[in-house]
Parts: structure tokens; C-alpha cells; sequence
């Protein structure tokens, strides 16, 4: 479909030692109403995620984005495949959007052979060709996604790496070490501060001496986006990522964001905020709500259209939940495979006792 | 009287904090969130934030701080939220808090007790669930505790904060909700157990189990299944890392002539290695009938699939079936 | 032909940095001043700093960053000043280079070694003499290995970096001046040894040492003096502690009947606990004429003055001492 | 003496996010000839320690001040011994001025009885009551300063903790999270950057994407002096400490500097920066020579006398190393002591083999 320009909103950028990106945007409706399709399905795949988690069908961490879907949405609309996106644990709509899909993400929730990682990584630790995890310590994917920037420049390979971490990661020492080295070397990184606002039960503010994140680069650069305005989103990207492939070195992004649910399954996620503050924030800020106001407004799609995308999307990950249920566990042989590459392995590896283990 | 493991860290926590005004609590979510496994809870409601602090996700920062103010005569409990994150921090504890005694020839004390949960806790998956116990055990100038039922965690934990020396302090996610008869004794504000020694927990003689933490569970559960077939097994909590009672080992030995050594960790340079070997050099050599066993977590990064997980975990089963075969009785 | 250990490192670096061009080096110090202890000498001259990467002080970071670029399908080679700095990494070195592969199902690949010198140097007291063989050598998904000789350095160096898989490369200060011998084989561009395999350095009948890195040298000094009074020794060289060639040691067991496992680390949990646990538990057990007896760094932080840090790690004597009482030689 | 104000030099102070300090200070000339006996002392002591190294009766590692005397000294005017410094590996200043002696400095060197840790610790692991070591993992001492400060606040002392680290140190990342906690929890911490230009073999700007190391404290003001002034050094201390102990929370201090020598005594120190550049920083910017000026322009002291002092340091330092040198190897039995706190050790601690170890 056709191109046309938009206007942001004036509040949707701040900048640090750099000018925010322009207010002007280039949008089609295909784009558009592809973004509300993903966006809505990320949403159902997540609520998907929470009613197995109480069904007990998820084992251990499971982190939700309800809330936060703009961001992974947006950049993926942004960027192409052979961007690098890293993050941590709160990341399955990447891994869904970036090459895998929803069958194979909740069938890696269920621990299901047919999961994006065989079952042997659970929600926290998803990975494709073009998002490289799903990692579950705070703050060392940021030195990773660094590496990844310094590979592509090695290489000279013409990406963008957006390297993600949360308002609580970002006082990490090694967030601050990658930043320099990132700065030191030019590394076409852009470093994307999430910030929902909270890191467990510990609000920014708790955190961090300065919850300014964007201008925590020292000398890089930086953007303030709102996070939960997609549109802002993709332009925030599109601005980041021509800086960094335009050999400008690194640049911070920080996406401020709101995670409605709790850190992960345990925190009911009222006892640090208020319910009012969630419920706020639900009502006036929601990515998809905020899309769907946008659409109807350019009179791109009716409330029937999008409510029956909706049904599409929540049809669709029914589906895929069965499907990802029918898999089976892993075979017990997945065990002993994958610790090393293959033709590479020792050759035993031991179980729980010596008679237990492996000969390869 | 029935105690939870998390109460009986509770109770000491609060019991010493009472005592000793010096003693902080340090941690990720120790305060206003209770503690993300909840064992310090109701502790920022009773001694405020300036001896219940929470900190930012910095892990080698604030083990660093907590190790500095002990330097200074403080006696920081700093909590990990486990001890998974504690890597971050490990310089700190082994090259700050473990050494500085001994390269200042005795001129700074560090009294500080690091603790958190250790080891694999359920569906966490490769990098939530590693056991440190080996590691922080070869350290000399630590300490390193890993209790098992409430009383253990309750006297360990008043010793460990009282001891003036850097102390790691190793708890079990999975045994925080498990309740334990308590003694008068054990209820008492003064109740120590001293570190260094082992429990033996069940008495038995036909063959030793040693184990700590969680697998004293398994091992008891093993113990219970091997008395069906009229095996008597001595099952022994350790209790302690470092140092190591290995001469309440060597006296079950004695008895049992059989040893099987259970823990939830890697196998390779582990607990059950060391305990071996100093079984091996020392007289019990010649009290055992069969070869010392192992039983250990798998040597594979811990799975996420239940059906894996189940089979890179030591469980009543596999120990049963270990110490059978220490009696020579397969099949 | 002889050659330097440091100069076996270094040709094994620039062959294959000639032979592939994803191989970088990274670390402190390593292009412009040539290496701390001038192991990357002359390579960024040929290569540039383009493959030759200069670092701030930044362990975590960079290590992170090394790990980032394997991911992305480079063969870094990290070096670490000393495995001591690499305590502030070994978070990444563990939780994110050797566990990824696993945790992504095979999806990510890691191809990368993370080398310096391990364990004491001469007179630098506690916090720059730690031996991480132990700790390394028990993480899945990681190969650990620790050369000798020239030949040990330079087959094993380039088998590490062609490796697939993360790869802990633990040298030796004290040997990087040292000269061996190096054969026309073994001085060829293609020239590979097998991670995981050991070697006889010395072939003997009445007692076997096995040892790594420096505490080979140590171990060969033993067998001379033991050789005086007619003991013949015979000297195992580990070169990889993970995976550690469990085989060889029992081979040599079943001709001498004893074991004396000689290593520079702390000695509780440590590379002899290991290799004393899987012997005992294996048929060689009975095969032993006497128990196993470990020789290792004493059970203390490494001490600066000359005549206690001489008592805290093995020398020829106190191996020779050994050996004899294996042998029911003593006194 | 009566003191008497002085006007320091107006390069001698920058600030960032707070004004730099005012050029007046007041002094006496009796802490003026002080401060120049401490400073020849010093550097006679590090004279000595390079030429026992030389000899090899010094082992491993050996890193020396020569060339940095005035942050040490003035340091030590500036304080009380209620204040903590904290600092790395090249600190036997420190150590002498802070409560050891000259004797018990060069013992530790040589790992004798007689030493500050009793030859236990060596060049790198010294210690007083108010001066916390001696840390040779670089960046480690960072925190523990903060922790030093975190008691001091706890237990309501009036003190002020200098927490001190490299250049090259300064791009550790728990340096950055002890500034954050620091900051957020107000404490009574100066973060002291030594910078003298490299860290080995790699410069400031090879090594810090931000080399004007005051200003790394984001939200943390900061302050640089002339770190080869003495007098600038007194007086960014004076300032700095009564800022901390005021409430102010903490502070960021440069002292730009320089060494003359090499960074240890491996080191010839002349491969990565020009024999100039030494040559130019020693004949123009000596600390000594500086305060030398000071006091003849200020009619306090005569070349002659100065001279005196010069010779009185060398015969004190004489003096030391043959007590250093007279005083035994510590006892065999100390491999076992001071590894656990007297009367809580473990009944047993094993040495090289199973027959070796000790009893308690
Ligand atoms: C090193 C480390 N410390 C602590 C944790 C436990 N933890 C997991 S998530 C989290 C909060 C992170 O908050 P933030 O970075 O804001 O990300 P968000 O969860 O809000 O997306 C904590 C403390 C961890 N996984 N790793
Ligand atoms: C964590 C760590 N990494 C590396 C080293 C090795 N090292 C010792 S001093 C030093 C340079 C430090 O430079 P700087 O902080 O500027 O201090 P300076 O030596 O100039 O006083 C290095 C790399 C170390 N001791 N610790
Ligand atoms: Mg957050
Ligand atoms: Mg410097």
C-alpha cells in the first residue's frame, strides 16, 4: 500500500548530546495494520503464557511483556533480519517475531521437543538467527551485544546491534564498561534501555541515581522514545540504527514502558505500586489501544476490523497452544547433546552416578 | 513445635539483629519486598531501612560495599538473591573478604556472612541453577555453611554472623517452604550449632550416605527405601563445607564399611571428590569394603525439560540404587 | 630445535591468525605493549589492532564482549593478564559462553578460548596466585585445559582455538621463559594435539605422578631423586583437566600399583580430589597397593615471603617424600 | 607557627556540577617544611625499594609513587586518622605516613618479621588503622570504599572516606556501581581518581572514552586539582572532606599526575610514552622541586636547609633498610596463623600433603 507521512507526537522524544529524531514519519497501512496483527498476537500469546504458567504447565521464571509490546513490535518493523537484537529474559515476543514462532515458543514454555531451544531453555532463554537471547543474568547480555556490534564491524557488515537491558540492569558495572568500550572503538551498538519503571519491586528511582537512562552514556549519545506509542517506536529505531550504520558509534535509546503484570509469575505486582497506578497506565497509555486510536482516526481500519483481528489472533495462539501441548517432552537422550558441538564432544560424559552417562 | 527453613533464617536474622546492633541485612528486594524468596521478611518493618537495605542490581558492587563496612567493623549479611549472581560477585568474596586477614598479617577482620539460595531450584534452568558449595569450599579464609533442616538453619545462621571470620552461607531454594520439628532448645535466642561439624541424621549399619543441603532429603528418602529391604542406612548431614568433618565420616565408616557421598552439584572436582579422597588417604581406606560412590548432579548445564531435569538430579531412587550396589546387592 | 613456552603461545597465535582470519586476540596490554608477559609479542605489527584489540581494564566487559563476537561467529582469543582478573568474568566465561550452546539447543555456537597465565607466580602473594583448574574443569560446556610443555602449548593452543567450543587455556607464568625441545613435527603449521588426552612424559614401573602445568617440572624433579635410590617413577603430564583422560592415569596404575597426583591449586575439591574419586571407584581401585596420595598448594592464601610461600606449593622433595611412603619407603 | 594565607595557582582547580574550591589556603610554615621532609622521605623510601628490588631482595610485583608524592602527603595533611583512604597496589606512601614506618614498609618488601602484614602481603597488601590497604585487584577497592563509608554514615561518624583508584581503574564497572550507590544513598565518599596518564602501557585515552575523569560521576559533582601541587592537593582534600562530612553525599576528585618510573618494576616505562615526556614532567612539574619554590619564594626556607632535609630523609631511609634488612624471616609457623581470626580457626589446616599441616 501507499506511503504517507504522519506527525508524532511532540512529547515523543527527548535527546542527549544529540537533536531527537524529527516528528516525521513515514507510514503504509499494510505496515500498520501488520503491527496491530503482531502486537495483538503477542498480547494473546503472553496471556497464553499466564493462564499455563497457572495451570502449572510452565515450570520455574516465566517474565511477560503485556504492556511493553510496542517495543519488540516496533523494532522489528524497524529492522531487518540481519540486524542483531540481544535482551534478557523478558523476551518472547522477539524470538516469535525474529524467525521462530508461536507454536515453538510456548512449546519451549511447555519443555516440548517442539520449543525454540528443544525445552532445554525454558522462557528465559529463547534464541534465532536474527535475536541472539534470551539470557538470564541481569546485565551480561549488554557486554554480549557490544561483542555482537564489534563482529559486524570486524566483518563489516553494514547492521545495526540493539543491545536491551532493563531500568535495574542499567547499574550493572558491565553495562558501563560496555558503553566505554563501545565508545572507544565506534562499535555500531545501539544500547536500549527499557524502562517499565520498576527491576523486580524496586522502582527506577530506588535504582538509580539518575533514572534519566538515556543520558547515562557518559559521551554516547542518546534518545528518549515513549515506548508505548509504536510509532515513536519505529521511528526511534529507524534514527538509531541510520546512526550507528552510519559509522557514528554508539548511541543509548531508552523506551519508557510500563510492564502491567508482575516481574514474573510470583509478584502479584501490587505490593510496590498501586493498582490505580497500573490501571492508569493500562487505560491511557496501551500500545494497542494506542494504535487502534491512530488507525481509526486515519480511517484505516473500523473497531469491527480490529476486533476481528483480534479474534484472529487469539484463534491463532489457541491453536499453537495445542499444537505446542501434542509435542513431546524432549527424548531423554537430549540430555547429553548440545553441551558441546557435535563431533566435538568428550568422549563420556557422566550422569548422576558411574554407571549413569554417555559415550559419544 | 514445626519451623520452616525460611522462619528458622527469619528467626536468626531477627534474633541477631536484636542482638548486635552492628548486624545489617543487604540485598536485592531484602527490604520493601520482603526478600524475593521472603526470608527477610518483616525485617525493614522491625529495624527500618538503614539495617535492611535494599540495593541495586549490583551484585559486585554491593557484596564489595558489604565487605568494606565489615572491614570497618560492621556485620553486614549480604544477601544474593542466589548464589547464581554471586558470580558477579565472587572476586569480591574470594579476593577481598577471604584474603585480606591474611595479607594484612591479621590487621583487618572481615566478619561478614554472604548467603542466598545455592544450587538448582525447580524449571530454572542452565544459569539459575549451578551449586557453588565445591567452589567457595576450596577457598582458604572462608568459611561455608550449607544447612539442611531448620534447626541447621537457624543455629548455623547465629554462628555464621557471629563468627568473626567471612563466612558463605549456602541455602536451598527448594527447602525454604519445608517445616521441620524444632526443640525447645532450637527455639531458643541463644541456640548455636557449631560450624565444622557434621549431623548424623539417621543412624544406620550397613552403609554411609553423606549429603547436604536438599539431598539429605533425597538421601533419607533413599534410607527409608532401602530399610524395606532390610538395609540399614547411616545417612549424615555435613553440614559444613569448610571445614569439613571428615572424622564423623571416617567413624561411620568404621562402622558401615561403605561409603556413598550424595550432593546436587556438577560432579567433577566436587563434594563427593574431596570427601573421597580424604577418605581414601587416611585408615578408613582400610575399613572399606567397596569403592567409595558418588552421586551427583549430571555433568550437563541443567536442563529445563522436566523429564531431564528429573534425570540430571540425584533422587531416592538413584541413591538406593548406589548404595545397593556399595553392598554389592545388584541384582 | 629448543623453544620458549612463551614463544610456542605466540607461533601458535600467528599460524593461526594466518590461517583464519575470524581469529582475533583481545585483552590488556596485548597489542601495543606487546603482551604483560609479552606472549602476543610482535602480532599486532603483523596483524594490526584491528586483530590485535587493546583493552581498558575491563574484564567483565570484555570477556562479554569476546563471548558476544564468537556468537556472532568470530574465534576470539581472549587473554586475561592473570586467571585472577578473570574471577571479575567468569560469570560470562561460565553463564554465558559455556552454557549457551546448550540453553539454545545447539542454535548458538561459541567458539572461543579464554587464556593467561594460572595459578602462584613468584612473590605475589594472595590475590595474584589462585589455581582455577578445578572450578573451570568442573563446567559442561567448557573443554579446560593446562599445557606444560612448548609442545603442550603450541598443540594444544591452536586445537583450543580451532575448537568449536569455549575453550579454558591455563598457562603458567614461571614456564614462560622456560625452552623445550620442540621436534620437526611439532614446529609445523599443522601441528594439533587432542584436547583430552594425557601424556607420559616419563615412563616408570613402581609408582605413577600425575601433575599439570608448572607441577610437572616439579614431578620430573622427584622422579630424578627418586630414580637415585631406584624407584622408578613414571610422569604423567595431565594437559587437559576437562575432559580429563581418566584412562591413561588407570592404564599406568594397573603397572605401578600407586598414585601420587601432584598439583599447584588449594588442595580441597581440587584436580587430585577428582582424579583420586574417579580412580577409587573405577576397577583400578583394585589395583592399588596403597592409598592415593595428593600433593598440592597448602591449604592457605598464598603467603609473600619467600620462606612461607616456599612451604605452601610442592617442590621435588616433598613429591619424592611422597612417592616413597605410596611405596612404604619412608623411613 | 602562624599561618598565613597563600593564593594557589588559578589552573589549580576545575569543578563539574559544583564550583571548584577557592584558591585561598591557609598554611603554617611549620606544615610546610612537614610536608617537604614527607615527601623527600618518600621518595628516598621508593629509591630504596627500587634498588633493593635490583638486587632481587624484593620479589614479584613493586609498584612505586616516585613522581606522585603530593597526593600522599598532602593527602595526610589535609586528614585525620579518623578519615579512611582506601586505595590499590601502589600505596606505601600511605602506609608510612598513615601510622606505619619506614622500617616496617621496607620489611613488608622484603617479607620480613618486621613487616606492616608481616611479610605476609608484600609490596601490594599494606595496612593501617586508617589506612584500609593495599588491593591488587584492580577496581576491588572501589566498593570496599564505599563500604568503608557505609559505616562510617551507619555509625553516625563524622569522618570522610577517600576511596581511591587509577586512571586505568577507572573503567571497572563496580567502579561505576559504587558511585551509584554512593549516590543514592548519600554517602560520605570521595572518589579519588589518580590520574597519571596510563595504566600501564595504555594512556588515558586509549583506555576511557571520557579522560576528564571528574566528570564520571554523572550525577556525583566532581572536582580535578593539580595533583603535582601540593598545595592544590591540601586544598581540594580540605574542600572535599568538609563536603562529605557536611551531608553533601559524595564527590568526585582528580589529581592529575604523573609517575616517572615504569608501571612495576618490570616496566622500563619508556616503550609506550617518549623519554621526553618524562624528562619534561620531571624537570617542570616535580612536586618537590614545586614546593621547593614555595617555600624560597616565600622566604621559609633556604636551599641550604632544604638540602638538610634531603640528607636527613636519605640517612632515615639508610637507617630503615638495614633494620629491614636485620629483621628475620618470619616463622614458619605464620603459613597457618592469620588465615582465620585468632581462637575461631578450623582444628585443622592442612598443608602440601596429608602429613603436613597445622593443629589448632
Ligand atoms: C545478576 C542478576 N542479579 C539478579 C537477578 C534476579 N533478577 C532477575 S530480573 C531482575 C530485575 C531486573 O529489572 P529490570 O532490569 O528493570 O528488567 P525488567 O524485569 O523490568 O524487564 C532481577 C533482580 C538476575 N537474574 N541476575
Ligand atoms: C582486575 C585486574 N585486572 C588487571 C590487573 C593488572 N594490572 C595491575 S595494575 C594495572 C594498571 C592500572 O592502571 P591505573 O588504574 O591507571 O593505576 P596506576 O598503575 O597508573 O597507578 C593493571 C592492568 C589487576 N591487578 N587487576
Ligand atoms: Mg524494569
Ligand atoms: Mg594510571
Amino acid at each position: 500500500s501507499e506511503p504517507f507521512s504522519v506527525k508524532l507526537h511532540e512529547d515523543s522524544f527527548r535527546g542527549y548530546k544529540t537533536d531527537a529524531p524529527s516528528l516525521d514519519l513515514e507510514v503504509t497501512k499494510d505496515g500498520l495494520l501488520k503491527m496491530y496483527k503482531q502486537m495483538a498476537l503477542m498480547r494473546r500469546m503472553e496471556q497464553a503464557a499466564d493462564s499455563l504458567y497457572r495451570q502449572k504447565l510452565i515450570r520455574g521464571f516465566c517474565h511477560l511483556t503485556i504492556g511493553q509490546e510496542a517495543i519488540s513490535v516496533g523494532m522489528e518493523q524497524a529492522l531487518t533480519r540481519q540486524d542483531n537484537i540481544i535482551s534478557s529474559y523478558r523476551t518472547h515476543p522477539f524470538a516469535v517475531l525474529r524467525g521462530g514462532t508461536v507454536v515453538s515458543l510456548l512449546g519451549e514454555l511447555l519443555g516440548r521437543q517442539c520449543g525454540i531451544s528443544k525445552g532445554k531453555g525454558g522462557s528465559m532463554h529463547v534464541f534465532t538467527e536474527s535475536f541472539q537471547g534470551g539470557h538470564g543474568i541481569v546485565g551480561a547480555q549488554v557486554p554480549l551485544g557490544a561483542g555482537l556490534a564489534f563482529a559486524a564491524k570486524y566483518q563489516e557488515k553494514p547492521v545495526a546491534t540493539y543491545t536491551m537491558y532493563g531500568d535495574g540492569a542499567s547499574n550493572q558495572g558491565q553495562v558501563f564498561e560496555a558503553f566505554n568500550m563501545a565508545k572507544l572503538w565506534n562499535l555500531p551498538c545501539v544500547f536500549v534501555c527499557e524502562n517499565n519503571k520498576y527491576g523486580m519491586g524496586t522502582s527506577a528511582e530506588r535504582s538509580s541515581s539518575n533514572t534519566e537512562y538515556y543520558t547515562r552514556g557518559d559521551k554516547i549519545p542518546g534518545i528518549q522514545a515513549n515506548g508505548m506509542d509504536i510509532l515513536a517506536v519505529v521511528k526511534a529505531v529507524q534514527h538509531t540504527k541510520d546512526w550507528v550504520v552510519s559509522g557514528n558509534g554508539p548511541i543509548l535509546l531508552e523506551f519508557v514502558t510500563y510492564r502491567y503484570g508482575g516481574h514474573s509469575m510470583s509478584d502479584p505486582g501490587t505490593t510496590y505500586r498501586t493498582r490505580e497506578e497500573v490501571q492508569r497506565m493500562r487505560s491511557t497509555q496501551d500500545p494497542i489501544r494506542g494504535l487502534q486510536r491512530y488507525l481509526e482516526e486515519w480511517g484505516l481500519a473500523s473497531e469491527e476490523e480490529l476486533k476481528r483481528f483480534d479474534k484472529d489472533a487469539k484463534a491463532q495462539v489457541d491453536q499453537a497452544v495445542e499444537e505446542a501441548k501434542a509435542s513431546p517432552l524432549p527424548e531423554d537422550n537430549e540430555l547429553w547433546t548440545d553441551i558441546y558441538n557435535k563431533g566435538s564432544e568428550p568422549s563420556y560424559i557422566r550422569g548422576r552416578e558411574r554407571e549413569e552417562g554417555h559415550h559419544f | 513445635q514445626t519451623v520452616t527453613v525460611r522462619d528458622a533464617l527469619n528467626s536468626a536474622l531477627e534474633e541477631e539483629m536484636l542482638r548486635d546492633d552492628r548486624v545489617f541485612v543487604i540485598g536485592e528486594e531484602v527490604a520493601r519486598y520482603n526478600g524475593a524468596y521472603k526470608v527477610t521478611k518483616g525485617l525493614m518493618d522491625k529495624f527500618g531501612e538503614k539495617r535492611v537495605v535494599d540495593t541495586p542490581i549490583t551484585e559486585m558492587g554491593f557484596a564489595g560495599l558489604a565487605t568494606g563496612a565489615a572491614f570497618a567493623g560492621l556485620r553486614p549479611v549480604c544477601e544474593f538473591m542466589t548464589f547464581n549472581f554471586a558470580m558477579q560477585a565472587i572476586d569480591q568474596i574470594v579476593n577481598s573478604a577471604a584474603k585480606t586477614h591474611y595479607m594484612s598479617g591479621g590487621g583487618v577482620t572481615c566478619p561478614i556472612v554472604f548467603r542466598g539460595p545455592n544450587g538448582a531450584a525447580a524449571g530454572v534452568a542452565a544459569q539459575h541453577s549451578q551449586d557453588y558449595a565445591a567452589w567457595y569450599g576450596s577457598i582458604p579464609g572462608l568459611k561455608v555453611v550449607s544447612p539442611w533442616s531448620a534447626e541447621d538453619c537457624k543455629g548455623l545462621l547465629k554462628a555464621a554472623i557471629r563468627d568473626p571470620n567471612p563466612v558463605v552461607f549456602l541455602e536451598n531454594e527448594m527447602m525454604y517452604g519445608v517445616s521441620f520439628p524444632m526443640s525447645e532448645e532450637a527455639m531458643s535466642d541463644n541456640f548455636i550449632l557449631p560450624i565444622g561439624k557434621c549431623k548424623v541424621e539417621r543412624e544406620g549399619s550397613d552403609v554411609t550416605i553423606v549429603a547436604h543441603s536438599l539431598m539429605v532429603t533425597r538421601s533419607l528418602d533413599a534410607a527409608d527405601e532401602l530399610a524395606k529391604e532390610g538395609i540399614k542406612a547411616e545417612v549424615i548431614n555435613l553440614r559444613s563445607i569448610r571445614p569439613l568433618d571428615i572424622d564423623t565420616i571416617k567413624k561411620s565408616i568404621q562402622k558401615t564399611n561403605r561409603l556413598v557421598i550424595v550432593e546436587g552439584g556438577f560432579p567433577a572436582f566436587g563434594v563427593g571428590s574431596e570427601i573421597c579422597a580424604q577418605v581414601i588417604e587416611s585408615e578408613a581406606f582400610d575399613y572399606l569394603d567397596a569403592p567409595v560412590e558418588r552421586v551427583t548432579g549430571a555433568d550437563v548445564p541443567t536442563p529445563y525439560a522436566i523429564n531431564l531435569e528429573a534425570r540430571a538430579f540425584p533422587d531416592g531412587p538413584v541413591i538406593a540404587k548406589v548404595a545397593k550396589r556399595a553392598l554389592y546387592r545388584t541384582n
